[in-house]
């Protein structure tokens, strides 16, 4: 019959035009035997990435990668959730040490140990333990192989300072330290410190007073910012904002973020990773440099690890997916990343050399970076981690801005989390 | 009350609706507007009600200027021609509605509704909705729904014209028959010229926005004021000769004589009169209606009566009666 | 043509759109079905569990949260949306010169892309820069930090999800149009008011549109208010914005809970069919439908 | 009161023309002072704008003409159904539009990855193939069900298959349900966030809103810039909505069965 001729013709012409798109589309991995590669970051972090890919297929001319970038860790996370659930997770993706949890724990992963044991190329003692610590989900079996070291830092506008006469800040400053200069530098519409309110940026805090955001860092099962030490580290924080006011209060912070603030010179000290480097070179209007987090009086200094791993999925492409690791993580393929600057190698060798330090462009002290890794410390990376971390940090920026008492937030705090700590399921 | 459009223009744009309108209506009286459809009788019903402003010109109720009253104080009521009952109320509600807008009493309302459609033999229907009436007991709620009211004068807006043709025979005794009894002044609007005739006390023939003719029924038949009137009224409608031709006239007149005033000579061919061909033959029943070419190739009709034995193309005989004839200005269109 | 053939070829008509929908939309469905009663992760095999998800959704306080922010969401935005709909739909219904202008206006915000208006809301929600802000401050009221506050993110939503209501206002609109002008002659001839036409005239006949209307804001309130929901305050602060779409999302996409999270829509669906019911069903009562 | 709901065009506006970093407004501000275009040059500077504005357009011309496709051509099998049978296909229409669109986000993912789409612009297109919603195909419906039955029987006399009937006779008459079907398609599909965020990878398959959201994310605060961005991405579906305006407002329902302008 002709009209059903037609359009079953038409529907045909229509499934051929959007499957064709699929192969031309999809780059190159239409035939499925590129190597998967998704991970999370900007536009100029994803060009240090391209590179790197560059020269992997140089070196592997019968590998090809395909890059998948997503913007951040919760697309991320999203996106993995769906790959992995459809049975295609990628070969080989990056995902921060507080993430990798809810995937290892549920065994969809392949542990890079034995890969990593044999291999000729790299070998275990290259990489910074603080690193490597965070990677063990079970304590001892590395699982995903780390690729840099990153840590909290105090980011300071070094003319500020001295406008205002106050010390720069040093290796060892305390809190007395930290907050007089805050103090200092808080005027006229101008801030001493920003910083979100969450629990990484807490969890120093924390523990430099001696106290800890968990009950058991391998097997937590509440958090214990409400009393003792932990508390002390907290009030701290809380009191920067809502006591002293050195920290803009929240809709200053809505208008313009502590790290724009920064770049137009209106904060003193600002509190992040190392990844706000590359935004902070495009300074050039003022000194700025970088120290480390202040000590608590009579506390030990600390820090908190910002770290991230190439890790394999256990359905992929296992041996390719190894070799671009191995890769990534030679001296060659880590220099190519540290050119971004947005990272601090996990490898050594890589961190102490001129890629990595750069003596021609700011941060003059970029070997803090080096230097405080034996304070790094970590928060746990359970399968339901991520999960804790989103709660706690909505309430703790209500209670940073003062939007709930004091004591009642942090009740709220403890009580909310709980029962996420064993959430069925996961 | 006793109704007076005074010189009442409408202007739509650039478009006169109505053009100078004079015309009064006697107390009790059923005036009937007709004319062809856009002539503007519609407006001047729209202007009474006061749903138009007029662009120029009063309007008088039993003497006083309404001009700028508001609709619903000048104590007329309305029927449309789609009966615009709503559509979510049953015919009790349609019928009370106006009552109940004006807050009288609930009882008073109920007994007056239940009364007139009593009146109008809806008892059993009051209680449906306009979609589960027929045709004709649709016109009726609208007609109660003006009843209703008792107002000094009825405003109908063709509302028969959505009927089939036996309903609106018989609507149309019905109306004229409950004028009779309420004695209210009605103005009834049609573009039907039977309706006009039948019903009016007098017509009123409207054509462009103006006043042609006002008169009785007889008189606006009889003595056409002009063409345009000579030609509307009647069906089929008067023969209109430019010039006289076989009916014999001045050239700077048209010479109309209706169809029932030319008898066709039976066996001898009379004196003043004039042979034509039967073109067609349009047996109507009741009468017949033949359709003749005259010699000078003037084509008339010709009305007689039942049973006809003309064939087409017999040649047969007419004559007029001279006194019959309406003799009009070829350029006034006026009569004579 | 048999009456066969054209049979066979409406099916055939009828085929893209069929498999379309089966695909897209019947399949996934019925899959979802299936999860939520397993203890789906995403990853390995899905378990079945019976009704555990059930009772880990009676029991979940985010569960609540999120019922409670969506709740507080249908309640503001749908009569806001629906009331504004109606009276522009009405206001802007009757034929004048430039009219239709006035009409494009309203519904130009429909067209702006989603995100476009959420980046949109966040500057004029933003609580020193914002545009919103400094009316409130030009005239002496107070300027709250929107998005900070719980009430405040809810009704910064409500506010942004205000501006696309030109489907509704279409709809209005035509319905209204096709009312003939008689009935309002005919009540203006019994001296019926403007407001009271409105009561008397207007709303009855709008009646059985504005059910549907607002059965079908409910749904998309509820359903599909997760995107801009999603950008302006994913959640937040304090869950107060979790509506359910987000909490799904979240569950399904951040938390390994393919299963919960087809139980939770499961319950959304469930919500939504009995506030259609009830919607059905008061105005049945009120035999505005018949 | 209409003028009211510029407001937040307007606004957009005005706001993207705000040089960066200028202080807070005192008071209330129609356009800021000195006003640039600076946040529309620094744009394509920072992020790939012409890239997401490419697939974007790839996205919505190929989905807007398979939705037209797809939704007239079930309306109109519809249409040729007894009309017992044709109900029970509106009812199944209307019950597909109840089924929230969160309940098929995951499944969905399966389907797509079971051919081979993902990451793709298949995902993003795909719901072209169930006429992008519902309410399309009853748009058409209510422009076919105008279609006297009478013009049907008479092409079938002139023997007219049914394929020829819809294009001959039932397309042409729907002209303005096609436009109207077309300018709503686009819309949707230009401001499809959910189906890019979840089924695309590839930055280079990135559309217009993903890009917005990756924007948002770069630079939270950077009010100019992000209101350039949703103005880039306003305007096209305005354009388009400007367009075809006459449609919407003289007279909806009857213009879309009218089938001329």
């Amino acid at each position: 019959m002709r009209p059903r001729r037609h359009a079953i013709c038409a529907i045909a012409a229509l499934l051929v035009a959007t499957g064709s798109l699929a192969s031309c589309g999809g780059s190159d991995d239409g035939d499925g035997d590129a190597l998967r590669f998704v991970l999370f970051g900007d536009p100029t972090e994803t060009a240090g990435y391209e590179d790197l890919v560059t020269a992997f297929e140089r070196a592997n001319p019968d590998v090809d990668v395909t890059l998948s970038p997503v913007a951040e860790q919760d697309d991320l996370l999203a996106k993995l959730t769906t790959q992995f659930a459809s049975g295609r997770p990628p070969d080989v993706f990056l995902i921060n040490y507080r993430n990798y949890g809810q995937f290892a724990s549920r065994g969809v992963l392949a542990p890079v140990q034995l890969y990593l044991d044999k291999s000729e190329a790299i070998a275990e003692n290259d990489f910074a333990a603080a690193a490597l610590e965070a990677f063990r989900f079970d304590g001892s079996e590395l699982t995903c192989l780390p690729q840099n070291v990153s840590s909290l830092v105090t980011y300071y506008n070094v003319d500020l300072f001295e406008q205002a006469g106050v010390p720069l800040p040093h290796a060892g400053w305390t809190w007395d330290d930290f907050l007089a200069a805050a103090q200092a530098l808080t005027h006229d519409g101008q801030y001493g410190v920003g910083t979100e309110a969450s629990l990484i940026r807490v969890a120093p805090f924390v523990w430099s007073a001696g106290g800890d955001v968990v009950d058991d860092p391998d097997a937590p099962t509440t958090l214990t910012l409400d009393s003792g030490a932990a508390r002390e580290g907290l009030d701290f924080f809380l009191d920067l904002q809502t006591v002293h006011h050195v920290a803009p209060p929240e809709r200053e912070e809505q208008s313009q973020d502590s790290e724009a603030r920064f770049l137009s010179g209106g904060l003193g000290m600002y509190l992040n990773s190392r990844k706000s480097v590359p935004t902070l070179r495009t300074i050039d209007d003022f000194r700025w440099d970088v120290a480390p987090l202040p000590v608590a009086p009579g506390g030990e200094s600390a820090t908190i690890l910002h770290g991230d791993a190439y890790c394999m999925a256990a359905a992929g492409q296992q041996a390719d997916a190894w070799r671009f690791i191995e890769f990534a993580n030679s001296r060659q393929g880590q220099t190519i990343l540290a050119r971004s600057g947005r990272t601090v190698p996990s490898r050594m060798d890589v961190a102490r050399s001129a890629a990595f330090l750069r003596p021609d462009v700011a941060p003059a002290s970029a070997e803090v970076f080096i230097e405080v890794q034996p304070s790094i410390r970590a928060v746990p990376h359970t399968a339901t981690w991520s999960r804790v971390e989103k709660e706690a940090d909505q309430i703790l920026e209500a209670l940073f801005y003062g939007r709930v008492d004091r004591e009642e937030g942090i009740d709220l705090l403890v009580r909310t989390t709980a029962p996420l700590f064993a959430e069925p399921g996961q | 009350m006793t109704i007076r459009f005074e010189r009442v223009s409408k202007f739509f744009g650039d478009v006169a609706a109505l053009d100078e309108l004079d015309l009064s209506v006697s107390d009790g009286e059923l005036l009937v507007l007709v004319g062809p459809s856009g002539c503007g009788k519609s407006t001047a019903l729209r202007v009474l009600a006061g749903l138009e402003q007029p662009t120029s010109g009063r309007v008088l109720v039993s003497d006083r200027d309404i001009t700028s009253l508001p609709p619903h104080r000048r104590d007329v009521a309305m029927v449309f021609q789609d009966l615009a009952l709503y559509p979510h109320m049953t015919s009790r509600q349609n019928i009370g509605f106006g009552p109940r807008i004006r807050r009288e009493p609930a009882d008073e309302v109920r007994r007056r509704t239940e009364e007139v459609a009593r009146q109008l033999g809806l008892d059993g229907l009051l209680d449906r909705y306009p979609d589960q009436l027929s045709g004709g007991q649709q016109q009726r709620v609208a007609l109660a729904r003006a009843m209703v009211r008792a107002p000094q004068a009825y405003l109908m807006d063709e509302p028969l014209s959505d009927l089939d043709v036996q309903l609106r025979l018989r609507a149309r005794t019905e109306i004229v028959e409950l004028h009779r009894s309420i004695g209210a002044t009605t103005i009834y609007v049609t573009h039907d010229q039977a309706e006009a005739m039948t019903m009016g006390d007098r017509i009123a023939v409207l054509a462009s926005g103006r006043l042609q003719q006002v008169g009785t029924p007889a008189q606006v038949y009889d003595e056409p004021a002009n063409r345009f009137v000579a030609g509307f009224l009647g069906s089929p409608p008067m023969n209109l000769v430019p010039g006289g031709g076989v009916l014999g006239g001045e050239p700077d007149t048209v010479v109309g004589v209706r169809p029932e005033d030319i008898s066709i000579a039976a066996d001898r061919f009379p004196a003043d009169g004039f042979r034509a061909e039967v073109a067609l033959v349009e047996s109507l029943g009741s009468e017949t209606v033949l359709s003749v070419r005259c010699e000078d190739g003037t084509r008339l009709a010709v009305r007689t009566g039942p049973r006809s034995p003309y064939r087409a193309n017999a040649t047969i005989a007419l004559s007029v009666d001279p006194g019959r004839r309406h003799i009009f200005d070829r350029d006034s269109g006026m009569r004579r | 043509m048999t009456t066969r053939q054209v049979e066979r070829s409406s099916w055939a008509f009828l085929l893209p759109y069929a498999l379309g929908t089966l695909v897209l939309v019947l399949i996934p469905a019925v899959l979802t079905l299936r999860y939520a009663f397993t203890d789906f992760t995403g990853l390995g095999s899905p378990q079945f569990t019976g009704l555990d998800n059930l009772r880990r959704l009676r029991d979940d306080p985010f569960f609540a949260a999120s019922l409670q922010a969506s709740a507080f969401h249908v309640a503001m935005a749908v009569p806001l949306r629906l009331f504004a709909a109606v009276a522009l739909g009405l206001l802007l219904a009757a034929p004048r010169r430039g009219g239709r202008w006035y009409r494009v206006a309203v519904y130009l915000p429909t067209v702006v892309p989603d995100i476009a208006l959420a980046l949109l809301f966040l500057w004029v929600l933003n609580p020193i820069y914002g545009p919103l802000n400094q009316v409130l401050g030009a005239v002496g009221l107070p300027q709250p930090t929107w998005l900070a506050t719980p009430w405040g993110a809810r009704v910064g939503v409500v506010l942004m999800l205000a501006f696309p209501i030109g489907e509704a206002f279409l709809v209005v609109l035509a319905t209204r149009r096709a009312i003939s002008n008689r009935l309002y002659e005919a009540a203006a001839l019994e001296g019926c008011t403007p407001w009271r036409q409105l009561v008397h005239i207007t709303l009855p006949l709008l009646a059985p549109v504005l059910v549907l209307l607002a059965i079908r804001d409910t749904v998309v309130m509820l359903q599909v208010s997760f995107v801009p929901a999603y950008l302006l305050t994913d959640g937040g602060p304090g869950n107060a914005t979790l509506y359910l779409p987000v909490y799904i999302y979240d569950q399904a996409f951040e938390f390994f809970g393919f299963g919960y999270s087809a139980m939770i829509t499961l319950a959304l669906i469930a919500i939504t069919l009995a506030l259609v019911a009830v919607q059905v069903l008061l105005v049945r009562r009120w035999r505005v439908l018949r | 009161m209409a003028a009211f709901f510029l407001l937040p065009l307007l606004v957009m506006v005005s706001g993207s023309l705000r040089p960066a970093g200028l202080p807070p407004p005192q008071g209330v501000e129609i356009l800021p002072p000195s006003p640039t275009l600076d946040s529309y040059r620094r744009l394509p500077e920072l992020v790939p704008l012409w890239t997401w504005l490419r697939n974007s357009t790839v996205v919505v011309t190929l989905a807007v003409p398979i939705t037209v496709l797809v939704a007239s051509w079930a309306a109109f099998g519809m249409r040729l159904l007894p009309p017992r049978h044709r109900r029970t296909a509106v009812l199944l229409t209307l019950a597909v539009l109840l089924v929230p669109v969160t309940a098929v986000w995951t499944t969905r993912f399966a389907v797509f990855e079971t051919v081979g789409l993902v990451d793709t612009y298949g995902p993003l297109v795909a719901p072209a193939f169930a006429a992008t919603t519902p309410f399309y195909v009853l748009i058409y419906l209510w422009s076919f069900t105008g279609l006297p039955e009478s013009q049907l029987e008479a092409g079938r006399l002139e023997g007219a298959s049914s394929w020829e009937l819809w294009r001959k006779v039932a397309m042409p008459q729907a002209r303005l349900a096609t436009l109207a079907v077309a300018v709503l398609a686009f819309s949707v599909h230009w401001a499809n966030f959910i189906d890019a965020l979840l089924y695309i990878d590839s930055q280079s398959l990135y559309t217009l809103p993903l890009g917005l959201r990756l924007l948002q994310l770069l630079n939270p605060t950077d009010f100019p810039l992000l209101m350039a961005a949703a103005v880039i991405a306003t305007v096209p579906p305005v354009a388009v909505f400007l367009l075809a305006q006459r449609l919407f407002f003289d007279d909806p329902l009857r213009s879309l069965r009218g089938g001329r302008t």
